[in-house]
């Protein structure tokens, strides 16, 4: 996932959406397919997640600091 | 004009200098003479002078008498008169003529004594006993007076008399003579003799009163004249009156007309030196007081013209201040200058642009720092959108959906497989069955390899 | 950031928020932008608030300087 | 400092002044222009007391000197 | 001083104030030729004192004298 | 003093009462003049001092004289 | 002065007062020719009165001596 951009995560959940669309995959091709689109979604979503985390330190030490400031470098 | 006969240079000159020289040659040769003659021309001007010409047969001189001379004479001289004369010769210089000056004048037909009495003068006269050069001056204040005279008779008193009016403090000395008679002669020289031996007399008189010529003729001869000539000690003929003239009197230093002028001549009056005295000395002092006024005077006045620096110097005191005052009001005005211009400086300094661009600064940066929060809120947004949008449309696609309506999925418990043939399971197999709700675990105890089509 | 000018700095931040602004960043190069973006922000921040300190401080001297030394002694 | 005349130093304040009047100083050199004026002024200003201070003693002196005639001064 | 008369003394004091007064001398230069002059004028006005003195004794002995001895006799 | 006359102090004292009007003295040299002229000044009134008291000894020597020695003895 | 006759004494007197009148003398050689002209007048003074009156006859004795004798002149 690391390498994975967050929008290449995403293009790869909408190629699933549009295979599974598409209802030509046997069912276990579909199950498997799906559940990666869950794991791509969840990945995405943690990033995002992790993103807005990273913002809200960086704006919360911003607003400390200003002072000591702490940076949090990744 | 060749007058040098001789080698000698011929003096030229001047007629003045030659008149001169002929006056005093003229008048020393014939400073006193008798001369006889007759009287012409004879006048009598409102003068009192008696102006005459005197002549024999072969030659004339003028003449004169003067009135003190002539108020003598016992009688008036006229023309034709032979007389003899005692007179000198006088030049007067600006006419170059010569006259006589007359002393003495009487009719002709003169005695025995008065030949006498002439041969005797002329003979002491060529010795030059009558000369001025040897006449003794007169001492002005004699100490000792001596008089050769008659102690009997007034003269001796008169002389005394006079001599203590006129100087009361005297040492008169009288020598005792006879004046006339046999001895007079003698003891007259006599007298002047032992006064010069002895006495130490300043001054002496020769006194006799009047008398006729045969009366005065000791004082003619020539023992008693030449008794007076050899005499050191001053003599004053004071013989007869003032007309008797004898020897003694041409001899004598001096002549007093009678024995009483003898004592006015030889002594001046006390009392007239005193105050001559006292004149001068108030002159003196007069004179050093005027002196000494003039020279305090003179002093004080300079020394009240000196200027006293003082005043100058108060000039300068306020000079000096005048200037500090302006020294220090220009410096306070040159300085209060610079306070006002630092204070300017000072002020646009502090009111420089420099704080707005710190606050404008600090706008842009409030600007940028909310706008990249913007963007960064719009990025997450979108990206999270666009993922819920993609899983839900997944989610509607789920291939479990199909166990709703009764399907169920059988797999292997342990590789998962789903088992879409009985032929590749086993009896006694473990199966798990999904279902639409909930999972089946079974035990394969029999298999067909036939589906009934019609489930 | 030291050897970087208050302006040098800003102009860098205005970049920044441009392409952020437009939007066509991955997301991970924006949260990158961004958080450079933040550091540069709060650099020039601080930068300006020492310079307020400073004219501050040296007011406060120069006032002080004139309550004790007035200018004009008349 | 030392070296400078008082009118040296306020010509240089005067430049200062108008330099940072200017606006276009970066502001760290504005920021250094604007001590540098301070330094320069407050040095004036030093001066200036220091010259009054030394004309207040010599008139003092003067006026001990001439007890009887004060020194005006207005 | 001592070898200064006291006019030329009093020359150098007027050309100082000129100098001043010209208001061309740099703020310095004027408080040295201040203080020049402030010490020009001590020596002056010392040199008066003197010279004053002088003179009251010089009168006072003047007027011992005339007391001894006056000088209006009669 | 004792070696010069009367009249060569008032002629020195004339000089320079004469130098001191034409008022072209520096201030040293008039008082020093005028130190003179006062020493000059009083010289001269103490010498007529002394010459009067002179004056008066020989005059009353005199008068004694008179008294001792009537002019009119007898 | 002694050696002087009286009538040289006058005449220095004379001259003295003289020379006095002729008015060029200075000071002290004016004070000096007084001085002698007050002794002269002193000495002519007492000069007069030098001389003891006495009026005498020189008669001779038997001894043929000669004898002094007071004289009354009436």
């Amino acid at each position: 996932m690391s390498k994975k951009t967050f929008e290449q995560s995403l293009k790869q959940l909408e190629q699933i959406v549009e295979e599974l669309e598409s209802g030509e995959l046997p069912l276990e091709k579909a199950v498997k397919k799906f559940e990666d689109g869950i794991k791509l979604s969840r990945s995405c979503s943690s990033k995002l997640d992790e993103i807005e985390r990273k913002i809200t330190i960086l704006l919360k030490d911003q607003a400390d600091d200003v002072v000591e400031k702490p940076f949090i470098s990744d | 004009m060749n007058h040098r006969n001789d080698s000698k240079l011929q003096q030229i000159y001047q007629v003045s200098e030659l008149t001169a020289n002929i006056k005093s040659l003229l008048e020393e040769k014939f400073s006193i003479i008798w001369i006889t003659g007759e009287i012409s021309n004879f006048s009598k001007p409102v003068s009192g002078h008696y102006y005459f010409s005197l002549k024999d047969r072969h030659a004339q001189i003028n003449a004169v008498m003067f009135r003190g001379q002539n108020r003598r004479l016992n009688f008036i001289p006229e023309n034709g008169m032979q007389i003899t004369a005692l007179g000198r010769i006088s030049i007067y210089e600006p006419r170059g003529t010569y006259q006589l000056i007359i002393e003495h004048l009487e009719p002709k037909g003169i005695g025995a004594l008065q030949i006498a009495f002439e041969q005797l003068k002329e003979k002491l006269s060529q010795e030059g006993l009558f000369d001025h050069s040897f006449k003794k001056p007169i001492p002005f204040l004699p100490q000792k007076i001596c008089i050769i005279t008659s102690p009997t008779g007034a003269v001796v008193h008169d002389i005394i008399k006079i001599a203590t009016r006129r100087f009361p403090n005297l040492y008169i000395q009288i020598l005792p003579v006879s004046v006339q008679g046999d001895h007079a002669e003698k003891e007259i020289a006599d007298a002047i003799a032992f006064m010069n031996s002895t006495l130490d007399s300043d001054v002496a008189i020769l006194a006799r009163g009047g008398g006729s010529i045969e009366d005065l003729w000791a004082f003619n001869t020539e023992s008693v004249a030449r008794a007076i000539f050899s005499s050191n000690i001053p003599v004053i003929s004071a013989v007869g009156h003032e007309t008797d003239f004898t020897i003694s009197d041409f001899v004598a230093d001096l002549r007093a007309p009678t024995p009483s002028a003898a004592a006015e001549l030889v002594l001046p009056v006390k009392m007239d030196l005193l105050h001559k005295i006292e004149s001068k000395k108030k002159q003196l002092e007069i004179f050093i007081k005027q002196c000494r006024e003039q020279k305090r005077y003179q002093a004080l006045e300079l020394s009240n013209r000196l200027i006293n620096p003082k005043k100058t110097a108060e000039d300068f005191r306020l000079k000096i201040d005048d200037l500090c005052n302006q020294m220090v009001k220009t410096l306070s005005y040159h300085v209060k200058h610079k306070f006002e211009q630092l204070a300017l400086q000072k002020k646009c300094l502090y009111s420089t642009r420099f704080h707005d661009q710190v606050k404008r600064n600090k706008e842009i940066l409030e600007q940028n720092h909310f706008n990249s929060l913007k963007s960064i809120d719009f990025y997450i947004t979108k990206n999270r959108f666009n993922l819920l949008e993609t899983t839900g449309k997944m989610n509607a696609l789920n291939p479990i959906a199909i166990l709703e309506r009764g399907y169920s999925i059988t797999r292997k418990i342990t590789d998962k497989k789903i088992i879409k043939d009985s032929e590749t399971v086993s009896i006694g197999e473990n199966l798990e069955i999904i279902l639409a709700k909930g999972i089946l675990n079974c035990n394969v105890e029999g298999k067909s390899s036939h589906v009934k089509k019609d489930i």
